[in-house]
């Protein structure tokens, strides 16, 4: 099988551990992920906040490349530049004017022959392909974070339950982990302001850590490297806003990319996985959880 | 020849002032046809009706014109005049000189001139006038109320206690509806079962009324006064003339986790069961899909039981068929589940529940004996949040409309909350309260004054467990939009009042209309609340539109007058304004090619297939009829008729045109 | 549905703006105030979004200014959960984003924005060059813009201990594209109100 | 006439516009005597044909009304009417006919002055437009010259 | 054409149908004329070709044709419509008619309704795009260009009703030029007469046509009375979402509503 393939800036630094667990599992599965040939940046919260036109035009430039490259379906892994490619097209498709208007910038044909899949589409498209590779299976009771774009907006319906998704929940528990039932699947972790705002969006993620700590989860696992950023880089910003005296509970939680968990229970040893790339460690104990019957969790360092 | 009489009436002052009157009596009489022409100060007077009747019979007038003030006024007095002197009264035509001439425009010739415009369009028009006589229809009397609920309750009862026989059907196994689910009712928190049951016995033993509970209408046919109605009176599997309602059966039964629909889903009951104790009839049904029975071929429990040998598991769906004149339709609503809110947690958590479902904790006949206990844990919740419109005037969600009896429920539900747990914290959010009503608003500032219901003006944004608590996340707007937060015990929406399900279904068994959200429409919004744009069919309750049980019952019995006044009569008389489908001798039968277009066209199903055979039975072809009965006279069809095969008698084209080729 | 807001001085009201450039009425919203209970910045807000909603609604004089001027539509994460859960489904969203914009375009944008502004406009910088993000080029600029010599100095030894930071830009052929996608963008404008628009 | 003075011929149903034109009499709002009244049981009742054959019988406008959307005294008649209109504005644009000088109108029962400012402004429209000599008139037919005062 | 012929024997052989109404060669080699085939011999003289335009579905509802028996129709996509919109006024009933829908020389037999729609909804709707920049180029023009024009062309009409007769949904057994009380509309043919009657044709098409050609092909006048049904169909379908003989459950678009259309001319 073979997939276009939109990395996205971040997984080109910050967060290059999210691309290289991915990597390593469509290559296990025997999956092709073919980069979109000179991609360029989505604009994120900037381009859409600053230039409306900007925010679909940049999106566009990327979309119209797939296009030529022969790409039906394009997987991008980040929820935000997801919603901004996704939601372009969409939004390209139902407004001629408008379409003429961004090809004209762009200089660029573009059809809207290429769909867009986010990362829990693609996964779940190729699930079935996954028992037969668990050889460890990811015995540990998870929290699984959404955050915001992978279930809005309600137009690209990407996932069925929107207010309580469980596309993810479906992977992990198919890998061997037990997803815990939570209330902070949806809620935003803040990370467009993480820079400029850094105490609000600490405060945000601090909601989102303590509940899946206080519910029993032993790791986070997200599908974005924004929400990978908020949660375990600017963990000490998090500790920083959590009330005194609870702070030592919510340290040491990891948070691991969707395609760690998956590539963990591959039996993929963690430093191809980018492990050693998280501010937490991820260490992770051998304990199962009382319920799954599995092989003891491969998540140390 | 014709022969057309023309009475310009001077109406006083009121035409004579503007129109010269005698001028157009003279203009009138040199018109071809026009045998006689005069004016006169009151034409509507006694001489000036007898002025008209003279004529008539010296001049053997064979049309009147009437020149005078509008037709909404006064055509029923100059027809009237016109038949006492044997002048058929559709022969009698108005022409508008007063609303539509003498008080709208100067004195002078041009006025003058208009008035002879519109005296001789009308002369034109009574040349091709027909002799018609009212169309009567006979009336079978005897009324079918569709739905056992307090709409049809009342309904049911108003009519036989008028002297008229009804027939009931209700598809549960007993009457009562949801008004037996209720515990007390506001503003006057009276109990509504000690209120509704006694309807129910003075139902079930009314002379005048037979009672179809656990059926069904399959099917109705016909029109006003003439309908047929086939029931399916679905198989109890319980012969109801042995059955004396012992209730060893149900003692026996094996399943005994199935959820009551009577508890809105919080209580169990057996297979064989009677919905609840007051029920009417007190005999029960095995609900076939959850019998061990029927499920495995195996268990007759209730057989063995049974003192009086009733059980009859082989028994079989059965079909009556009934002639009835009018039908009340009284088939009540339906509420949004749970389930139907994303952001209030599908429906998944167990102490967020139904008004519905509260009424029951409520109910001193509820599962909780009526102590307020939240379902997950039976414990009694100190702190409980009510949200208002859950569903209601919520566009995203599909429904636009306010389902009007939340807002007095929810501050019942407080009030009868805080009456019951004293160290409990009752919290409302809401969006406006809307207590229109006798004593509605005082009942609401009572919640709120003496049982300080803390009421918060913000919509709910989302609903979470956490440590055994609901946390409701909403706002409250007058607060500066602080975002308020509650950990709540239990959680009650309001949610919203729909159709019923298959509210669409039976309208087009019923060929009435509805509306986007399924409620079935009355016939005028205003004038006709009662009545459906299908003549005979009346309509209560909330199957209308939601509301509250005094406007049910207001509206149940205006329904029942209505059903009354048309049984108070032998036969109808109507207006003979109807559209006609042209009749030829054979071979052409009518120039109706059967195309049928106009049948959609029509709102009153007025448009009937006749089928024309040969004398050996043979189907020569299918043509459109016009039920006269139903017809309204409104014309779309003549309109839409291609080969103006339909006419509408009164506005005939051939009259339209006359008019018309006058100017 | 809803007629054009004009202001006691005929001049056009932002609402009015509001809905020619995005197509999205303000008087839908009936004021329920589910947008604000589900905010996440809705505490730190000056304006609650329904408030926003409700200046831009009443129309007089000075709530134009006061919605334009304010702190919230820069807080604003867009992480659309007022507009997935809003009964009138008004896209809040996208109004803020036109509300950014013509706050920006008339120079009236809350000074405590600043740090937010900064970060957005170092973070299209960096693009414009190179067609991707940069991030230590981001972080420099945005520094510079803000004079927050010092934040997250923390942060960046680990990434770079991490190697997850490249000091040198990459840049994507088509760069001289991307250079004119910007130029074309921040030209002409997509209507009268959108000119100006200022990266 | 020495001046020329528009021939205004209107549809209008029973219920609502006709209803609505005597209130504007009970108002004594007095308006242009060009028009004359056709009065049908419902605008569902007006034919197409009627609009043409007032064109051909000499009217330099015609004015066509009714009850508004939803207060139709037979439900939908109005509704049928509307879509009727609309094809039929269509063709007769199409073939050039001046549809400046058709009127549609909603004038309800209650609405008195505002069948008197809409008799009033097609008056002054097909006033300024002047007659409609361009329309093909009907010959031979039965209609007849208007008789003048004795 | 072999294709045709023998699938015309084979049905008439079978007994499935008893008359092929389909074409045969004319007068002239680029002429043909309907023919009605009941026999192996007289299905061998079918033809098909480019100028096979006439709509034959107007033969199903003669009398005499539906004397003969059961029919198959030879045509293409309008034909087949036709015969839809027959469905939805009743004309034919499912499975009396057969379709033998011709295109790029295959020959594909259609026995019931729902064979007939699924091929049609594989087929392109709507006009063409010559049709439509013509509608265009007419009403691009001023409105005294228009009627200039068209009162010039309808002054060409002798009312011989030969569009009327070509019309396949023109069945009416008494048209209501032929009825007299009243008299809608005037015999003589004069300049009134004239265009009360292509109005009334055009507007009792409305929401009907299959826009087959028929009429303007029959116009011995040559005037293009079809653009008085494509506007027409062209209305239907941007206002109404109307398009006639595509699904025999479609609504004819005068006999329903919605209570928002739209309206914006009404005062």
């Amino acid at each position: 099988m073979r997939f276009g393939f939109f990395p996205g800036c971040s997984q080109e630094g910050s967060s290059r551990e999210y691309q290289e667990s991915l990597r390593e599992v469509a290559s296990r599965l025997g999956i092709e992920l073919a980069e979109i040939p000179d991609w360029n940046c989505c604009g994120a919260t900037a381009a859409h906040t600053l230039n409306h036109r900007l925010a679909l035009a940049l999106p566009a430039r990327t979309l119209a490349l797939a296009e030529q490259a022969g790409l039906d379906e394009v997987v991008v892994p980040c929820s935000a530049c997801y919603n901004r490619l996704a939601g372009t097209r969409h939004e390209l498709l139902h407004d001629e004017a408008l379409r003429q208007q961004i090809t004209d910038i762009i200089e660029m044909n573009w059809h809207g022959a290429t769909r867009i899949l986010n990362v829990l589409e693609w996964l779940n498209r190729v699930a079935g392909e996954l028992p037969g590779h668990v050889s460890a299976p990811f015995g540990h009771r998870v929290a699984c974070y959404y955050g915001c774009y992978l279930t809005r907006p309600k137009a690209l319906a990407a996932c069925r339950r929107i207010e309580d998704p469980i596309e993810m929940d479906e992977l992990v528990r198919a890998v061997g982990a037990e997803p815990i039932r939570w209330a902070y699947k949806v809620e935003c972790c803040g990370a467009g302001l993480s820079v400029s705002r850094t105490e609000s969006v600490a405060r945000l993620s601090e909601r989102i850590v303590s509940d899946a700590v206080e519910r029993g989860a032993e790791a986070i696992v997200v599908a974005c490297p924004m929400c990978h950023t908020n949660l375990d880089l600017r963990r000490d910003a998090i500790l920083a806003a959590a009330p005194p005296g609870g702070r030592s509970r919510l340290a040491s939680i990891p948070v691991l990319y969707i395609s760690q968990v998956i590539g963990l229970a591959m039996g993929v040893s963690p430093r191809p996985l980018g492990l050693h790339r998280h501010h937490v460690p991820v260490r992770l104990s051998a304990a199962p959880p009382s319920v799954a019957p599995v092989a003891p969790g491969e998540g140390e360092e | 020849m014709p022969r057309i009489g023309v009475f310009i009436c001077h109406c006083g002052e009121n035409i004579g002032a503007t129109v010269d009157c005698a001028a157009v009596a003279q203009a009138a009489g040199r018109l071809p046809g026009v045998v006689h022409a005069v004016d006169y100060k009151y034409m509507c007077s006694d001489p000036g009706q007898s002025l008209i009747k003279e004529a008539i019979r010296e001049k053997r007038l064979t049309g009147v014109v009437v020149g005078a003030c509008s037709p909404r006024m006064h055509e029923p007095t100059f027809r009237r005049a016109c038949a006492e002197a044997g002048l058929n009264p559709f022969l009698c035509e108005m022409a508008n000189l007063r609303e539509h001439c003498s008080w709208v425009h100067e004195k002078g010739e041009v006025t003058t001139q208009k008035a002879i415009d519109l005296v001789r369009m009308l002369v034109e028009k009574v040349k091709r006038n027909r002799p018609l006589t009212p169309i009567r229809v006979p009336i079978t009397k005897r009324a079918l109320v569709l739905g056992g609920g307090i709409a049809g309750i009342q309904a049911a009862l108003d009519i036989a206690n008028a002297g008229h026989k009804v027939v009931l059907v209700e598809r549960d196994p007993s009457i009562g509806g949801h008004m037996a689910q209720l515990s007390e009712t506001f503003p006057t928190l009276d109990c509504s079962q000690c209120i509704l049951t006694p309807r129910m016995v003075e139902v079930a033993q009314h002379p005048n009324i037979t009672l179809y509970t656990y059926s069904e209408l399959e099917s109705l046919d016909g029109f006003i006064g003439n309908f047929r109605a086939t029931i399916r009176k679905k198989a109890r599997s319980v012969d109801e003339s042995l059955c004396t309602g012992c209730g060893a059966c149900i003692q026996k039964c094996a399943q005994k986790k199935i959820p009551s629909e009577f508890n809105a889903g919080l209580g169990r009951r057996t297979a064989i069961y009677v919905p609840f104790p007051q029920a009417v009839p007190n005999k029960p049904v095995i609900d076939r899909a959850r019998c061990t029975y029927y499920k495995s071929g195996r268990c007759k429990l209730c057989e063995k039981a049974c003192p009086t040998k009733a059980i009859r598991f082989d028994q079989e769906d059965e079909l009556v068929t009934i002639d009835v004149g009018a039908v009340v339709v009284a088939t009540g609503y339906d509420v949004k589940p749970t389930s139907f809110f994303p952001e209030y947690g599908y429906g998944e958590y167990k102490d967020v529940i139904t008004g519905l479902q509260f009424e029951r904790l409520a109910s001193a006949s509820g599962p909780t004996l009526g102590e307020i206990r939240r379902p997950s844990d039976n414990e009694v919740p100190k702190k409980i949040v009510f949200i208002a419109c859950a569903g209601s005037r919520d566009p995203a969600k599909g429904i636009h409309y306010c389902s009007k009896i939340c807002c007095m429920y929810t501050a019942k539900h407080a009030m009868l909350y805080s009456h019951k747990v004293h160290d409990g914290q009752a919290y409302v959010f809401y969006m406006d309260i809307r207590a229109g009503g006798k004593m509605y608003e005082e009942f609401v500032r009572r919640a709120v004054e003496e049982d300080h219901v803390r009421y918060v003006r913000g919509r709910v944004s989302r609903i979470y467990q956490k440590d055994g608590k609901l946390i409701v996340k909403g706002v409250d707007t007058l607060l500066n939009s602080r975002p308020v937060e509650v950990e709540a015990d239990l959680v009650v929406l309001a949610t919203a009042m729909t159709a019923q399900p298959d509210a669409e279904e039976l309208a087009q068994k019923l060929k009435v209309s509805y509306d986007g959200d399924k409620f079935l429409n009355e016939a005028h919004p205003k004038l006709r609340p009662v009545e459906m744009n299908t003549a005979g069919i009346f309509v209560a309750g909330a199957c209308q539109a939601p509301k509250d049980i005094p406007e049910t019952v207001a509206q149940a019995s205006g329904a029942a007058s209505k059903v009354a006044g048309m049984f108070s009569r032998d036969e109808l008389s109507r207006e003979p304004v109807v559209a006609v489908v042209n009749r030829q001798p054979p071979p052409v039968w009518s120039t109706c090619v059967g195309c049928f277009l106009c049948e959609t066209a029509c709102a009153y199903q007025a448009i009937e297939r006749e089928e024309i055979r040969g004398r050996d039975g043979s189907l020569i072809r299918t043509i459109a009829k016009v039920n006269e009965s139903v017809c309204q006279g409104c014309g779309t069809c003549v309109a839409l008729c291609r080969s103006k095969s339909i006419d509408l008698q009164g506005y005939t084209n051939e009259q339209v045109y006359a008019e018309l080729l006058a100017l | 549905m809803s007629a054009p807001v004009k202001h006691a001085d005929g001049t056009a009201g932002l609402a009015e703006a509001v809905a020619a450039a995005t197509g999205e009425s303000v008087f839908n919203c009936y004021q329920c105030g589910k947008c604000t209970a589900g905010c996440p910045l809705a505490e730190e807000m000056d304006l609650a979004p329904n408030q926003v909603l409700r200046l831009l609604q009443l129309g007089q004089p000075g709530m134009d200014e006061e919605v334009l001027g304010s702190l919230s539509i820069w807080l604003c994460l867009t992480c659309e959960q007022c507009s997935t859960r809003c009964p009138q489904e008004v896209d809040i969203p996208k109004i803020t984003d036109w509300l950014r914009q013509e706050s920006q375009r008339r120079g009236v944008a809350n000074k405590k924005a600043k740090a937010i502004l900064a970060f957005h406009k170092s973070f299209l910088d960096t693009i414009r060059r190179g067609g991707r993000l940069h991030e230590v080029g981001l972080i420099t600029t945005f520094k510079l813009r803000t004079w927050r010599l010092f934040q997250d100095v923390l942060v960046a030894p680990k990434l770079l201990a991490r190697g997850k930071l490249s000091i040198l830009p990459h840049r994507i052929e088509g760069h001289a594209g991307v250079k004119r996608i910007f130029e074309r963008c921040e030209a002409e404008p997509a209507n009268p109100a959108h000119k100006g628009d200022q990266a | 006439m020495a001046e020329y003075e528009p021939k205004i011929i209107a549809f209008v149903c029973n219920w609502c516009t006709y209803a609505g034109a005597d209130l504007t009499g009970t108002s004594r709002i007095h308006y242009a005597p060009n028009v004359r009244v056709v009065r049908l049981p419902c605008t569902g009742r007006i034919d197409f044909m009627l609009i043409l054959q007032a064109f051909g019988q000499g009217a330099d406008g015609v004015i066509v009304s009714g009850c508004h959307p939803g207060d139709c005294h037979y439900t939908a008649g109005n509704f049928h009417a509307r879509r009727r209109w609309m094809l039929f504005r269509r063709l007769l644009d199409f073939v050039g006919v001046d549809m400046r000088r058709v009127t549609f109108s909603w004038v309800s029962a209650a609405e008195g002055a505002k069948w008197a400012e809409l008799v009033n402004s097609v008056v002054a429209d097909v006033r300024k437009l002047g007659p409609y000599e361009e329309f093909p008139q009907r010959l031979g037919g039965p209609g007849q010259k208007p008789i003048e005062v004795a | 054409m072999e294709l045709l012929r023998d699938k015309a024997k084979s049905l008439l052989k079978s007994g499935a149908v008893q008359v092929v109404i389909g074409y045969a060669a004319g007068s002239a080699t680029d002429r043909f004329r309907p023919h009605f085939a009941r026999s192996a011999d007289e299905a061998d003289r079918l033809v098909f070709g480019d100028g096979c335009r006439q709509n034959l579905a107007v033969y199903l509802l003669k009398p005499e044709v539906r004397a003969m028996g059961k029919a198959a129709v030879v045509g293409g996509p309008t034909t087949l419509r036709t015969l839809l919109q027959y469905a939805v006024e009743n004309q034919v009933s499912d499975g009396s008619a057969v379709a033998l829908a011709l295109e790029d020389g295959r020959v594909e037999e259609l026995t019931s309704f729902a064979a007939v729609e699924e091929y049609l909804a594989q087929r392109p709707h709507g006009l063409s795009e010559e049709d439509r920049a013509e509608l265009e180029q007419h009403a691009g023009r001023s409105r005294e260009d228009r009627w200039a024009y068209w009162s010039g062309e309808l002054a060409r009409c002798i009312r011989c009703y030969a569009c009327r007769a070509a019309c396949p949904l023109c069945y009416c057994e008494q048209c209501i030029t032929e009825n007299n009380q009243p008299q809608w509309v005037p015999v003589a043919s004069d300049a009134f007469g004239n265009l009360e009657w292509n109005v009334v044709r055009a507007m009792h098409l409305a929401g009907r046509c299959v826009n087959c050609g028929s009429c303007a092909a029959a116009c011995p006048q040559n005037i293009r009375i079809d653009l008085l049904n494509q506007v027409l169909a062209q209305e239907a379908m941007t206002q109404f979402g109307a398009e006639a003989g595509y699904s025999v459950r479609k609504e004819y678009a005068l006999s329903v509503f919605k209570p928002d259309d739209k309206e914006t001319f009404i005062r």
